[in-house]
């Protein structure tokens, strides 16, 4: 087991992939098929691409406010990889690798981030939960699914992400002491980008790491490298079989960077320093990977293009039809208050029509 | 038929839910073992189990967001926070989650729940414990407030709102819970949401009210006599709340009273004035008047007579309005 | 005199009042190093220091929990919730403490505290970043809830808030922050809390609004023309609110239109709405209508023009009032 | 320093008189004067009369439903009594004990809990917050007194008490992070008394003690015997002088019984055996300081009488003062809400008079 054997408290963090790429913990190395690397570095690359067109069409004002994830793409596709379909997502609103890599259209992360409510009805196949804003305010619900599987005697694992600032809030500590009592099949990933907008992690808690508070809640966390795609992939899965066995919860510590600005609102340089986002470009993920496999001779300069078009053309095609989705009608912000129109909410909508008619 | 109170009749109610349909489940502080501070979870867990009735952590934000998960998955879950006192630790969750899934999810994702909570004074409580925040859930959209008055309509509601497919915050008025008891059907039986009850039917003035102030309502008739014929309506369901009922009744006696418990300013009949006030405007033969709460907090035991709206305070109200 | 937006406005209140009076301490995320995320404290932290401009951890709860603290022993703590959308995870707080201390305590503490956010929507912002609870706050006894509407009143409000005895809830429209520049006294100024503001004069209705709205109604004015006559009050302050200013007005015009941005029932527009009805029942030529955001969530910005009232709702509004 | 030589995740708990009352820490048995000793016997004698007297009122309907004591003496008395008076104490609603040591009139907490707020208008001269009913959401206000300590730099310490349960909740959580971040001089009791009403201990969280949740916010947690009043006042006397310092906080879990009903309205019979209450029973914290005192030939059958009538008497004032205390007049129900009558309010006052007038 991954997680006996570093122990947060000692400052030990699990890691596969040195940072020049090499393999340092064969024992935990996963076999992967060449099918399934390519398959998480093209989920990588669509990532990074998908992130980067958005900057562009936020920049247009084709779509609004949104929280890039560059940087986060091995924590983000390794843990997702890992998953069953069986197996629940619950994400926070900086997720795009998890995302892709769990099965959502693309058209539905743009929808969502053009202002469409359209782009979180999940298609009813994939088992993931909406976009949660509120930093934290998802954990009890994924912990609530947990009960659920329990109360059921399903087996099935359920993620949920959040960052280094959701460590803060009541609810995570609620949901995961729920999670410790119940013994809820939940896998907890916690993606310390290090901020919190502003905040550095040092100044969002005072414990040494954050892996180490699953402590407090009665079971295991563990600190691992988050831009290691490898690392990620194999604890994720270690501790989601864990949960599938009935054996409990687990809090794993993604341990990153945003090389971004927080959202397209913020401007990270009022904040930190050049220095320290150059350290942390050195190390990105994508390149880390690329290493490993252009050294199991996987990786070649044709591939890249191939996979950078292959992901432009996704990209292209999924804001395109976003961008053609016609907007609502005005019953579609009714609708879906409660199960049926209500009587008051009827005369409401009477009246916005007759406004609007009469413009 | 027996004669229950409230306590029994809500026990019954949930009993019977937790029979008929196995994804119902019961989550709260001490509703397991001990039943429930008030004992309206009582023998549940002997005879449905830990797995379905859950004595959980203390802490009301996760026992209202786990649920929010369970129901989201396909449970039917019953949350049970201790005292409206204690909802606020939970709100953010009923405000963001509860009521919101659906909108936020274009349907995908639900939360067919009750929050089940004891609210309401005048029992000699401790502080927190006698709140009336129901205009704060009213003015939530996506939530559906319910809110029984009597043994009866309180298992008829209850089992409404168990199986209504949109969140319900189910208050229960603690005065009532073993104030009185009526005949109580022993099957289980609905009673329609967002639907008033005429309670006592007249022509002079209409008095709104709900929940323990029904019982102060009938007391008020009973001490007055046959003066004034009054008209009480129960509103039951408080958002969204029965218009036409109201507004039936008003048209008729051109009089309106709203009695709650409640501070007055931007409350629950503060919404029912206005609504009357503006769609009766031209029945209205006097302002529509509110005896409630006042803008204070709810003092503690040695004053709460100060507080809490009493017979007396009804017919007072009855009187001001009209010889307006 | 400088033309200034709100959100400097807002800058130098805070800093004037922290340069006058050393209790006076701000804490929330984001406020220190970032300014804040709209910048209202900006360079604070520079000048004041890392003691009295605090950047906390992500915990809206603890924030307001944690400045409670602060204002019973002695400090004047300006705490800032990042978007009204998170405030409810400070709910008990407010709720529980900041608004009973004084009642509790039997005045031997008290919480002399602001809680700033920024509120409404119309700017396309993501979910949760457009709400306008008000209404909820406004109920909460013990608690001053203050909502400015230009750069000019946010500067002497924002700084009789913070000298005022009492807690204070105030609500910064975020639509205004940039929108607008007015010419800002450099000097530190009062203006009354409680008190509402005539902001034109009119004799055949008055529109009764807050906040951005209050920028919407005399939008709304303009495109109107001079064919009604129409008063325009800002609240300024939402609880208590200046009854007598607007019922004042009411039974000169006899014709009441409130305009706000909250979902419409259980509203503060409610309130309002009973409050004249009850009281100057007798000069009304009309019902009280309200021209409001719906009892929906806000939605994402694709359909938030369906949500957010504009001029030709006021318009429309006030054409229904006077055609009545 | 006693907290770094018990850890919590070793499950080793702090003790210095043995159940026996011998003393088994030589090492860290503070040295207190014989006069002091007695005042702590003297208080925790007080505490267990008041407690039955109130039990009696109760029952007779002359108070309101109330929290008893009974068994938590140790814990309250020992540390509140090693508490200067510049220092703060936040109680909860169990707190009888602490309140008397630290100089609550009596009179004050019978009001209370007979339905006055005036009980709870501290006196000016004392330096305890009111009593907090919403479990564990007094601690963020502790907190806020320990960062006004530091901004103000002023030198005091803060104690805080809150049950086990108290541990589950998001304010919990959130305060302690803040202690940590802001290295604030606060001290937090926790006293653990095996049940939230019904609740046990072991369904409340699944971690191991509840001193080792301190690791999650950087700072000291320590498992004390909290029915060994020594042990109890040599460990927040330390912790104390660590605030002060500056040296930021501690958590202390205090491991007791809560002897008697939750609350009045509560029946423990209904989730908990005899032979648990019987085992607890026997380790009275009482009876233990008094086999100590006794060792040491303080404690004698006549001081155990006079302390008894003492106690008896003072009670008996207390409750002859607070029950010939008028009922508040209709204005003490409005005046206090802001800091003046505000118009809305003047109104409403008169027509409270009017509907009373009109009886
Ligand atoms: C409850 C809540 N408070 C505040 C915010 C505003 N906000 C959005 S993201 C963010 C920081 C989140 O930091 P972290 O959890 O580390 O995630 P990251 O953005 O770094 O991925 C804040 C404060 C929010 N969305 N929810
Ligand atoms: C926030 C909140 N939820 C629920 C309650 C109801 N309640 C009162 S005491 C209590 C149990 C407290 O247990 P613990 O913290 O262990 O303290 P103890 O009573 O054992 O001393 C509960 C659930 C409350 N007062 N506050
Ligand atoms: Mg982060
Ligand atoms: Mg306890």
């Amino acid at each position: 087991m991954i997680v006996e054997k570093f122990n947060p408290l000692k400052g030990e963090m699990f890691q596969i992939l040195s940072e020049e790429g090499k393999v340092v913990s064969k024992e935990f190395a996963p076999k992967l098929k060449e099918k399934d690397l390519k398959s998480m570095y093209y989920n990588m690359i669509l990532t990074r691409v998908a992130d980067e067109k958005s900057l562009k069409l936020q920049r247009q004002g084709r779509m609004g406010t949104f929280a890039p994830n560059i940087g986060h793409e091995a924590t983000q596709v390794g843990s997702a990889f890992a998953m069953d379909e069986k197996d629940w997502m619950f994400p926070y609103f900086r997720d795009l690798g998890a995302f892709i890599t769990k099965g959502l259209p693309l058209k539905n992360y743009f929808l969502y981030w053009m202002g469409y409510e359209e782009g979180m009805r999940i298609p009813e196949n994939l088992r993931i939960f909406t976009v949660n804003i509120p930093v934290a305010s998802h954990l009890p619900h994924s912990v609530g699914f947990g009960m659920a599987a329990n109360i059921r005697k399903e087996k099935f694992a359920i993620v949920s992400y959040f960052g280094d600032g959701a460590t803060s809030e009541g609810d995570f500590h609620e949901a995961l002491n729920f999670a410790g009592i119940f013994k809820t099949p939940n896998v907890f990933i916690c993606v310390n980008n290090q901020y919190a907008i502003s905040v550095p992690r040092s100044r969002q808690t005072a414990s040494k790491t954050l892996a180490q508070k699953a402590l407090s809640y009665g079971f295991e966390g563990i600190q691992v490298d988050g831009n290691d795609i490898l690392a990620m992939y194999a604890v994720t899965r270690e501790a989601l079989s864990k949960a599938r066995k009935g054996n409990g919860p687990t809090l794993i510590e993604a341990y990153t960077y945003r090389l971004s600005d927080h959202t397209t609102s913020d401007d990270a340089r009022r904040y930190r320093s050049e220095e320290e986002v150059k350290y942390w470009m050195e190390r990105d993920p994508i390149k880390r990977f690329k290493i490993f496999l252009a050294d199991r001779g996987i990786w070649s300069e044709e591939l890249e293009e191939e996979f950078i078009s292959k992901a432009s053309e996704e990209v292209a095609k999924a804001v395109e039809e976003a961008e053609a989705t016609p907007p609502p009608k005005p019953d579609e912000v009714f609708v879906y208050t409660y199960s049926e129109l209500t009587p008051h909410l009827e005369e409401q909508l009477r009246e916005l029509r007759e406004i609007l008619g009469g413009e | 038929m027996a004669r229950l109170n409230m306590v029994s009749a809500l026990n019954q109610a949930l009993d019977q839910e937790m029979e008929r349909d196995e994804r119902v489940v019961i989550l709260g502080e001490d509703v397991g073992r001990n039943g429930g501070v008030f004992r309206v979870t009582e023998g549940l867990i002997d005879k449905y189990g830990e797995k379905r009735v859950i004595d959980t952590p203390l802490a009301e934000g996760a026992i209202v967001g786990t649920a929010v998960g369970m129901a989201a998955y396909g449970l039917r879950p019953i949350a049970e926070i201790q005292f409206m006192g204690f909802a606020p630790q939970a709100f953010h969750h009923i405000l963001i989650h509860v009521a919101r899934l659906r909108f936020r999810s274009r349907g995908r994702y639900t939360a067919p729940m009750v929050i089940r909570m004891p609210f309401g004074g005048g029992v000699k409580a401790l502080e927190h414990h006698s709140e009336s925040l129901e205009a704060i859930f009213c003015h939530i959209p996506g939530l559906k407030v319910v809110v029984p008055s009597t043994p009866y309509t309180a298992k008829g509601l209850l089992i409404s709102s168990i199986r209504d497919p949109d969140p319900v915050v189910f208050l229960e008025p603690k005065k009532v819970y073993r104030a009185i008891k009526e005949e109580v059907p022993e099957e289980p039986y609905t009673l329609p949401l967002m639907k008033a009850r005429v309670v006592e039917e007249g022509d002079d003035i209409t008095v709104i009210t709900w929940g323990a102030h029904v019982r102060t309502a009938l007391q008020a008739l009973e001490k007055m006599g046959d003066d004034v014929s009054v008209e009480v309506i129960d509103l039951q369901t408080l958002s969204p709340w029965d218009e036409d009922a109201v507004l039936k009744s008003v048209r008729k006696t051109g009089r309106a009273l709203v009695v709650q418990e409640s501070p007055r300013s931007f409350s629950a009949g503060s919404e029912i004035a206005a609504t009357i006030s503006e769609k009766a405007l031209l029945s209205l033969e006097a302002p529509v008047l509110r005896v409630s709460g006042w803008d204070i907090t709810v003092p503690l035991p040695k004053s709460e007579d100060y507080y809490h709206v009493s017979p007396d305070w009804v017919m007072w109200g009855i009187k001001k309005v009209m010889e307006w």
